[in-house]
């Protein structure tokens, strides 16, 4: 039933900008288009989602794979999990808020095309298995981007898009080096290579003979060298131990690339350890997504120049790519390599926490205080995941759900603002509360919701992941000095609603400023309403995730024991 | 068997006709001077074949001279075609001086 | 119904009433009946489960696991000897607060906001109160933070004070320790709020340090590690185990846990530094400040410390003790010279949380634990009640809040007068009234540690100094109350317009404020008329959580004895002094306002305890300008500026890159003799480098 | 069909039969040029359908006759293989193309020399043919000549048009020197060795080793080296790209390219063992990875300042070379040679979709950036085109560029991981990647101009009804770049052929 269901998710995007580039040049029209897209958008990732969660396994539910190139081992390989899952949701609601935000008014039609070819790369790179689909669909981001800042940004639009290409580009060349250094130190002819008993019970599926099948590939018992007998998949879910073992060989799939693991970690390529350095490689790749600390400085420029629409989009979900890429690749791959350099990872997120903080102090622009509170918040899924432990990863995957639902609140913001004052100095505002009492009500939602208060969803994230920090020696003091972002979020958001929302009205022509509209409403509610949600019922999205954490602490804990 | 029997008087003439023609194409502002110093390195080229068969047997001469003749006929090609493009250029520039013709250049 | 659902009533319904009047504020003026009605509700379930409470009872339900790590934290209800007296004293003074505000706020421009923020604040606070473990308690103390940022940010559209001329008429009486331009409701919020975050900065890493530890130790076996039985059966391992942390390991990692998790205290509580915030928060309304600045929120802290005793190692009660005795001190000497009435009793706040500490510091074994607690009650009560009367007071002089232009008001509003009147008695620990018996059993238990410590030979002096300040703290108490009372009730109205506009509050108000006074009175904690008489109905209640040994009887009864002894004697001390500045001189001719001015005893001191010794102004540079704006600024400069910052960095390497093109492209002359040359040359370099 | 037409062919001597696709094209070439007397300047567009006509026919023998087995033909003289076999397919499409885009460009409107320029580009394309099948050393000289001769006339050809006549003299006098400078080199080398057939010569040079043939080996490198525009013999590049027109920039800017890594690969197996006696063939692999390492250096960087479109290609065509080479210098291992390919196929289409379109969008004007500005508005298909194939050209996938890219960098660092020689060719990949993104940010410039720019004040466009006609190569080069995407299959077919060739 569910053939090349994952296929239409990165479909529907690409046909909705094949529709908006042929459509006539009537903004309302292609605005009607966009959303229409975006809400089947949404109602699609939101079926997958429950479908997701509402099924025991937290393996993958759906997977497609068809073989390409085999003598290359690479395949049109798509899945969902949990993680996936959760993404192409945050996605969906990312897009439909964007899609209802202001959109340019000239050249729509590329505007549009653009925005839709945007989505097509980022569904893809949640869903895609094959290390070769996976590099091209975070490619694909990289041209609609450059033109959606570029030609629709602010005054120094061109500038800022072109950094944000060339830094993206950077950090893909690395990551480009690191897979082909990874694809040919992969073994020729296939070789058995030990496996997790857990990862075989969670992801396994029974063969017609009833033996074990994980990933398409027969699991084997015996030792490394000596004869092997295929396990029966009635064993393991007996949970009956045994040392296991899959035949691995050379090929671009993700999955076998985990497995792999082991295998990475014994290789060296030219006399250097070939996990340590493809770790750089694609811990360079994914960190200038992140971004964090000090492969960042492209984000302010970008933020600040795109339309809201995009900042929504950028800030919301394109930094999760950044995250789920080293949940999804870098950290599985190298469990050892991490583990080794996870109080560097530690300090660079605490660094981007503390930085980002102190920077957003500073600004006087409303967009680039919340692009640096982007890098601040980040900076914690960083701190999470480098700590490697369940809670730290757990709270990162929220973080980056939360910082989605909040950024975009942010953002959304500020375009309304941005609308009808047509500037965004901090400065140039003040006793907004007492013309705009419901953007003020919302703005101050937003803001608690950033600086991480109980019962909002920010605050889930960063407790998971300061629990999870402690908990590891390697990020303890990183974790005790990352705290104090809880100060610093506080004082640049409540500090920047002081100065925007209360005290006297400073500017007269602020008076006849109207408050939110319903379009707006409608674009802001459904985030705040779920970060509320989440924020009261954690255990919604916890539960959801919690378990795929577990599964990713247990892989590299199981990796860092001598076997 | 005239002239010298040792190969290497020949090699050195060539190398110093190369010299002079590479010498030639550095610093001839005139086109067709520097068209002259091409001649003496194919030239040079040519005393080579023709030297070299000269010391290595009967065959080997042949070949050598056979190749000569390709050279030579295709040297000339080549300068017709360059002449043509020298005239293209006098007729626009009024002048075959290359210094003077560089509307071409970075910037 | 069973006690926990009763519990939840008291969490519900504010709640509904908080949703309800946040929805419909601007629509209706009733919402305050909604909350009214809600509250009444609530305290009527609170007493229910005071009455109906036999043996603690305790539940929960799961809020965010973590299967793999088998954690499991949840959040619930917990009645016990603890909470079950501090959600009474919460649920019944909001009823109280509440009915007093709508006479208070009448025809207020906010009118709804105040009381459906009112409500908020009184679910989260109850959170707090009832909650089964430190995750909850954070939850709720977050919340309580917001609730009264809500509140003090009341009348968020105000003016900076230097922009006031209300304020700048009446400035030579105000204290000059604050920065005007950042003296509004909305600042003060802002203030409130971040200053409290830095000490729950603490709460939060104490919090995740005490996770870490108890789900480390061998003998955790899945569930809630901050669930209070589970953390408090722990620290005995904890203490014992060898794990570490900064080279902290064993009891030393406990008492850095506690003293993180009392940072957050210190925060809510305005202990030392971190008292600045509080008497900035005066300019919330003040029927808010009586529930949240005085009587409730600020005791949390007091409260938190109370529920983690069981945590706290002797090395961590002896700081506690000191950041009280420090804090009661330097509160009571800033509030002798302050003018605003208001500004008067927010110190005198503070110096009775620092009093609270002080006990609760002095350990259980002094006796501390129970002293402390029963001061929290207590105090609650009258200064709730001194509030109110302040509320009556402002009410009634149209705003104004300046000591100076009172006076003789006892003839205007009689009943505002008794009450307040009876509040200052009780606060001065008269016998007879609630604090005799409170406060004195916290100079008892300092004492009492002093004299164990002599026993045990060792930190003396470190008990000693706390005991000393207490009980000069015990004096400058009776000299600012009554300096306050006298100056505000009796003598000759110093601005006659005022005093004939005058006013006692309307009949519901009085009501509340007679109850209060009720409960200000000694016999209703004692249980018995005669006020040295030791023992109480509520020493049951105010059992410390652990079992340790009692002082000797007769060495016990000495101490209170002498304790006695010496509040009486400062009492009048300190009463005397306030009645023969501000009751006789006055009356010797010269007009009151010029000499006010002029505050005995000398300037100079004047100048240093009316700039509120410096802090505010010292943290306001360090914090507020320094790290805050400047450093701000810096590291914006340093991230995004031209040349050396991080973007430049990578701007530099950029055009390192275009600089070798603009070189490679000066090769391109269009020269074909040049051409001919480079290439020949490089032809002609390469074949030496091969041949030679 | 076949069938009889191999029965026609049949009656040619054997020793022929691999050379009918020159063969017709040179018939081809003779014929036009009558035709081009015979046809008055308004109908010039015959002998260019004439031409393209031809070019393609030539295509269809190529595919009839197959891949040539190994034989010798006119005496060892030539010997056609899978490789020259890619570059007939190569330079036939590419002169396909070029000519269809000719026959549409404005540039050439009503001009007299269309004719000739058109029998240019075939002759160009037969050059090709002829270096990449030759064997024989002297022979191989002939097709360089014949090569670099067309090319100079092709470039220089339209009189009364001093940028062009520049151009040409400019391309003229350059490559004169390096051809010199490999016949002398021939020379030597046969002196030395005795033979002038490439594969003997390393077989004699390992018999008898001498520092005098590693001058030659050198000397006869740098004529290669000048046709694939590497460092330090790309100057003339830039300036013959800005010169020339711009139909005619893109056809040089591919077509002798892939002739010249043709005829290297033909003659590095026989010398590199040998280049430098008593090396490890690492050193020479160094050698060359460096020359690589520095085209890419220079070119991306130069690249990044042009302010024409044409010297912008040009210097990026430079640093293409340079990676490209990086393959040559992977030891000529079957693998990388079809990647070779692929790469070269993608840089074709990408390449010349962009010339067309430049030379669409610029009309009268030159191809300054500035006057490019607000093309989008002007031709908004064109610009869709341009931005697909300098997007493939980036690399981006899931273009041919990204295909190629792939292939070729991958196929070099397995060859660098697997065997001795590592670390250089390593380096070489991430140089390459670094340079990529400095291509990238030039690239960039080129889109700015058109895709983002507003038309700048001062610059006329001539606005003439969009001939459809002169966008249809361009659309095709498009489709191509996105088609090639999935070119990885490629790989297979070349490897197989290049087993059985």
């Amino acid at each position: 039933m569910d053939a090349l269901l994952l296929s239409t998710v990165i479909a529907i995007p690409a046909l909705g900008a094949l529709v908006s580039w042929c459509a006539p040049e009537r903004p309302e029209l292609h605005k009607r288009i966009t959303i229409g897209f975006s809400v089947a958008m949404l109602a699609l990732t939101g079926i997958l989602f429950w479908a997701q969660a509402t099924t025991a396994t937290t393996g993958f539910l759906l997977r497609e794979r068809i073989p390409l190139l085999p003598q290359w081992g690479v395949a049109w390989h798509l899945g969902m999990d949990r993680l996936s899952a959760t993404m192409i949701l945050l996605t969906a609601l990312v897009q439909f808020a964007a899609s209802l935000a202001n959109a340019p008014k000239v050249r729509v039609r590329s505007y549009h095309a653009m925005f839709q070819l945007l989505f097509v790369g980022v569904y893809g790179s949640f869903l895609a298995l094959d290390m070769v689909f996976f590099y091209c669909f975070w490619e694909i981001m990289l041209i609609p981007m450059f033109f959606l800042v570029a030609v629709w940004g602010g005054d120094d639009r061109k500038r800022a898009a072109v950094k944000f290409f060339l830094y993206t580009m950077s950090g893909s060349m690395a990551m480009l080096l690191g897979i082909f250094l990874l694809n040919v130190s992969a073994p020729r002819e296939s070789v058995p290579v030990p496996v997790r008993m857990e990862e075989v019970r969670e992801h396994m599926t029974t063969g017609s003979t009833g033996e074990a099948i994980l990933y398409g590939l027969p699991v084997m018992t015996g030792s490394p060298d000596g004869h092997q007998t295929l396990v029966r998949s009635a064993d393991v879910a007996a949970g009956r131990r045994m040392p296991m073992y899959v035949p691995l060989s050379r090929s671009f799939d993700m999955l076998h690339w985990k497995l792999l693991a082991p295998w990475w970690a014994q290789r060296k390529v030219l006399g250097i350890g070939l996990a340590g350095l493809c770790l750089g490689l694609f811990f360079v790749g994914f960190a200038v997504k992140v971004p964090s600390f000090p492969l960042h400085a492209w984000l302010p420029h970008a933020h600040v120049q795109a339309p809201t629409a995009i900042s929504v989009v950028l800030a919301g979900i394109l930094l999760k790519l950044g995250v789920y890429g080293l949940l999804r690749v870098a950290w599985p791959l190298f469990p050892g390599a991490v583990a080794q350099a996870a109080p560097l990872f530690g300090w660079i997120g605490t660094i981007s926490i503390v930085w980002g903080g102190l920077a957003a102090l500073g600004q006087s622009d409303l967009k680039r205080l919340v692009a640096y509170s982007s890098i601040s918040h980040m900076g914690f899924c960083l701190l999470g995941l480098a700590s490697g432990t369940e809670q730290g990863i757990a709270g990162a995957t929220f973080q980056c759900v939360s910082h989605g639902l909040s950024a975009s609140l942010l953002f959304l913001l500020v375009g309304v603002v941005y609308d009808r004052a047509h500037h965004r100095r901090v400065d140039g505002f003040g006793g907004l509360a007492q013309v705009m009492p419901r953007f003020s009500a919302i703005f101050l939602f937003s803001a608690l919701l950033g600086a991480g208060l109980p019962g909002l969803a920010g605050f889930v994230g960063e407790l998971g992941v300061l629990l999870g920090a402690w908990s590891a020696s390697a990020t303890r003091m990183a974790g005790f000095i990352a705290a104090t972002g809880v100060i610093l979020s506080a004082a640049y958001l409540l500090w920047t609603v002081q100065r925007v929302l209360y005290g006297p009205l400073r500017h007269s022509e602020q008076a006849g400023f109207a408050d939110l509209t319903r379009t707006e409403m409608a674009a802001l509610l459904p985030l705040a309403a779920l970060s509320l949600l989440l924020g009261v019922w954690p255990s919604l999205l916890q539960d959801v995730v919690g378990p795929a954490s577990a599964s990713l602490s247990g892989h590299m804990a199981w990796l860092q024991r001598p076997w | 068997m005239a002239g010298p029997d040792r190969l290497l008087p020949y090699l050195a003439v060539s190398a110093a006709l190369f010299a002079l023609g590479a010498l030639a194409c550095a610093i001839r502002r005139n086109a067709v001077g520097y068209l002259m110093g091409i001649e003496l390195m194919l030239n040079a080229a040519n005393l080579n074949f023709v030297a070299y068969g000269r010391f290595r047997g009967p065959e080997a001469a042949a070949q050598g001279q056979v190749a000569t003749l390709f050279v030579i006929a295709l040297a000339a090609a080549e300068a017709a075609v360059a002449l043509g493009l020298v005239f293209a250029v006098f007729r626009t520039f009024r002048d075959v001086d290359l210094e003077k013709v560089r509307t071409l250049h970075g910037d | 119904m069973d006690p926990i659902s009763l519990a939840l009533l008291c969490l519900a319904a504010p709640l509904a009433a908080a949703v309800v009047g946040a929805l419909l504020w601007r629509k209706s003026r009733h919402v305050d009946l909604v909350s009214i009605a809600a509250q009444a509700v609530g305290a009527a379930a609170s007493l229910a489960v005071a009455l109906g409470a036999a043996a603690p009872v305790a539940r929960s339900i799961p809020w965010l696991s973590f299967p793999g790590a088998r954690i499991t934290f949840s959040l619930g209800i917990q009645l016990d000897a603890l909470s079950v007296p501090m959600l009474l004293v919460v649920q019944f003074l909001s009823l109280g607060v509440l009915v007093f505000s709508r006479w208070y706020l009448g025809d207020d421009r906010f009118y709804g906001r105040f009381f459906a923020s009112f409500s908020f604040f009184v679910f989260a606070m109850s959170m707090v109160v009832v909650a089964p473990g430190l995750l909850q308690a954070f939850i709720g103390w977050e919340l309580v933070g917001l609730g009264s940022y809500l509140l003090i940010g009341y009348w968020h559209d105000k003016a900076p004070a230097s922009e006031d001329p209300e304020y700048q008429a009446g400035k030579p009486f105000h204290a000059t320790g604050v920065n005007e331009a950042k003296l509004n409701p909305a600042m003060a919020q802002l203030k409130a709020f971040v200053v409290n975050r830095v000490g729950d900065f603490g709460f939060l890493s104490g919090l995740a340090m005490l996770a870490w530890l108890v789900s480390s130790l061998p003998g955790f076996t899945g569930g809630d590690p901050l669930a209070w039985t589970t953390l408090f059966v722990a620290a005995g391992s904890v203490a014992a185990s060898k794990v570490a942390f900064l080279g902290f390991t064993g009891a030393a990692l406990l008492t850095l846990a506690g003293l993180l998790v009392f940072l957050g205290a210190m925060g809510k509580s305005a202990q030392f530094p971190f008292h600045v915030w509080l008497p900035e928060a005066m300019q919330g309304p003040t029927t808010a400040s009586a529930i949240i600045h005085a009587a409730t929120m600020v005791a949390a802290g007091v409260f938190l410390t109370a529920r983690i005793y069981p945590l706290l190692t002797p090395d961590a009660l002896v700081a506690i003790q000191w950041v009280g005795a420090v804090t009661a001190f330097v509160a009571a000497t800033i509030a002798c010279v302050q003018w605003d009435y208001k500004a008067v009793l927010a110190y005198s706040t503070i110096s009775q949380l620092g009093y609270m500490m002080l006990g609760l510091g002095a350990g259980a074994a002094a006796g501390g634990y129970g002293a402390g607690v029963s001061h929290l009650y207590t105090h609650a009560i009258f200064k709730c009640m001194l509030f109110l009367g302040a509320a009556s007071v402002i009410h009634a002089l149209h705003g104004v809040q300046d000591l100076g232009r009172m006076g003789g008001l006892a003839r205007k509003m009689p009943f505002t007068a008794i009450a307040t009147g009876i509040g200052t008695l009780a606060i001065l620990g008269v016998p007879g009234f609630s604090a005799f018996w409170s406060k004195d059993a916290i100079l008892a238990a300092a004492q009492a540690k002093m004299v164990l410590a002599q026993a045990h030979g060792a930190g003396v002096m470190a008990a000693k100094i706390p005991w000393i300040l207490g009980m000069a703290t015990a004096a400058l108490t009776a000299f600012y109350m009554s300096r306050q009372w006298l100056v505000a009730f009796v003598g000759k109205p110093r601005d006659r317009h005022l005093w004939e506009h005058a006013h006692d509050p309307d009949k519901p108000s009085i009501a509340v404020l007679m109850v209060l006074a009720l409960f200000s009175l000694q016999f209703v904690w004692t249980g018995s008329v005669n006020p040295f008489a030791s023992g109480s109905w509520l020493d049951g209640v105010l059992q410390s959580p652990m079992a340790v040994g009692e002082l000797p009887e007769e060495l016990a009864h000495h101490i209170h004895a002498s304790t006695m002894g010496w509040t009486i004697a400062l009492f009048f001390l300190g009463s005397g002094a306030a009645f023969w500045l501000y009751v006789t001189n006055p009356l010797r001719g010269g007009s009151a306002a010029t000499w006010l001015r002029r505050d005995p005893p000398t300037n100079l001191v004047w100048k240093f305890l009316a700039n509120l010794w410096f802090v505010d102004k010292a943290l306001d540079l360090v914090f507020a300008e320094g790290i805050g704006r400047r450093g701000g600024e810096l590291v914006a400069k340093a991230d995004l500026g031209s040349g050396l910052s991080v973007d430049g960095t990578v701007d530099t390497a950029a055009s390192l890159v275009r600089w070798t093109g603009r070189f490679a492209n000066l090769f391109q002359t269009g020269r074909s003799l040049a051409y001919a040359g480079w290439t020949l040359l490089a032809l002609f370099g390469a074949l030496a480098l091969l041949l030679l | 069909m076949n069938e009889t037409l191999l029965q026609i062919l049949s009656a040619i001597p054997v020793s022929l039969r691999g050379l009918f696709p020159e063969m017709l094209v040179a018939s081809a070439i003779c014929l036009g040029l009558i035709l081009d007397w015979t046809t008055s300047t308004d109908d010039k567009r015959l002998v260019v359908w004439f031409s393209a006509i031809a070019a393609f026919a030539g295509i269809l023998l190529c595919w009839v006759v197959g891949v040539p087995r190994p034989g010798l033909l006119v005496g060892g003289t030539y010997v056609p293989d899978a490789i020259s076999q890619f570059v007939r397919l190569f330079s036939l499409t590419a002169a396909f193309l070029a000519l269809l885009a000719l026959n549409g460009s404005r540039a050439m409107h009503r001009r007299a020399e269309l004719g000739e320029s058109a029998l240019l580009i075939l002759s160009v394309a037969l050059g090709a043919m002829l270096l990449a099948s030759a064997r024989h050393m002297v022979a191989m000289y002939i097709g360089l000549e014949f090569l670099s001769l067309s090319s100079y006339g092709l470039a220089g050809f339209r009189a009364r048009d001093p940028r062009a006549s520049e151009a040409g003299i400019r391309y003229v006098l350059y490559g004169a020197v390096a051809s010199a400078v490999a016949v002398f080199g021939i020379s030597h080398l046969w002196g030395i060795t005795g033979t002038f057939d490439a594969m003997d010569i390393g077989a004699r040079l390992v018999s008898t080793p001498s520092p005098a043939a590693v001058a030659a080996v050198l000397l006869v490198a740098a004529a290669f080296a000048f046709k694939l525009g590497l460092v330090p013999f790309h100057f003339w590049s830039p300036d013959v790209y800005q010169g020339c027109p711009t139909v005619a920039a893109g056809f040089l800017s591919t077509v002798p390219k892939s002739a010249g890594f043709a005829a290297l690969l033909h003659i590095l197996p026989a010398l590199l063992p040998v280049a430098l006696p008593g090396m490890a063939p690492g050193k020479v692999a160094t050698g060359i990875v460096a020359m690589a390492v520095l085209s890419m250096v220079v070119g991306s960087a130069t690249a990044m300042v042009q302010k024409d479109a044409k010297r912008l290609l040009a210097f990026s065509s430079t640093a293409n070379s340079g990676i490209m080479l990086l393959a040559a210098s992977t030891w000529i291992t079957l693998d990388a040679v079809s990647a070779l390919g692929l790469y070269l196929i993608a840089y074709l289409v990408a390449n010349l979709g962009a010339f067309l379109a430049l030379d669409i969008l610029s009309g009268d004007a030159d191809t300054s950036l500035a006057n490019l500005n607000g093309s989008w508005k002007r031709r908004p298909r064109v610009v869709a085109a341009l931005v697909i194939c300098v997007a493939s050209l980036a690399g981006i996938p899931p273009l041919a560029g990204f295909a190629g890219k792939w292939a070729l960098l991958s196929e070099v660092v397995r060859t660098a991981t697997e065997d001795g020689f590592g670390p250089v060719l390593v380096l070489g990949v991430a140089v390459a990647l670094a340079a990529s993104v400095a291509l990238a940010a030039a690239y960039l410039r080129l889109l700015r101009a058109t895709v983002i720019d507003e038309d700048t004040a001062g610059v006329v466009h001539t606005h003439v009804p969009p001939a459809f006609l002169a966008e249809v190569p361009l659309l095709l080069c498009a489709g191509a770049s996105v088609v090639l995407g999935a070119g990885f299959p490629l790989l297979a077919v070349f490897h197989s052929c290049l087993v059985g060739g």
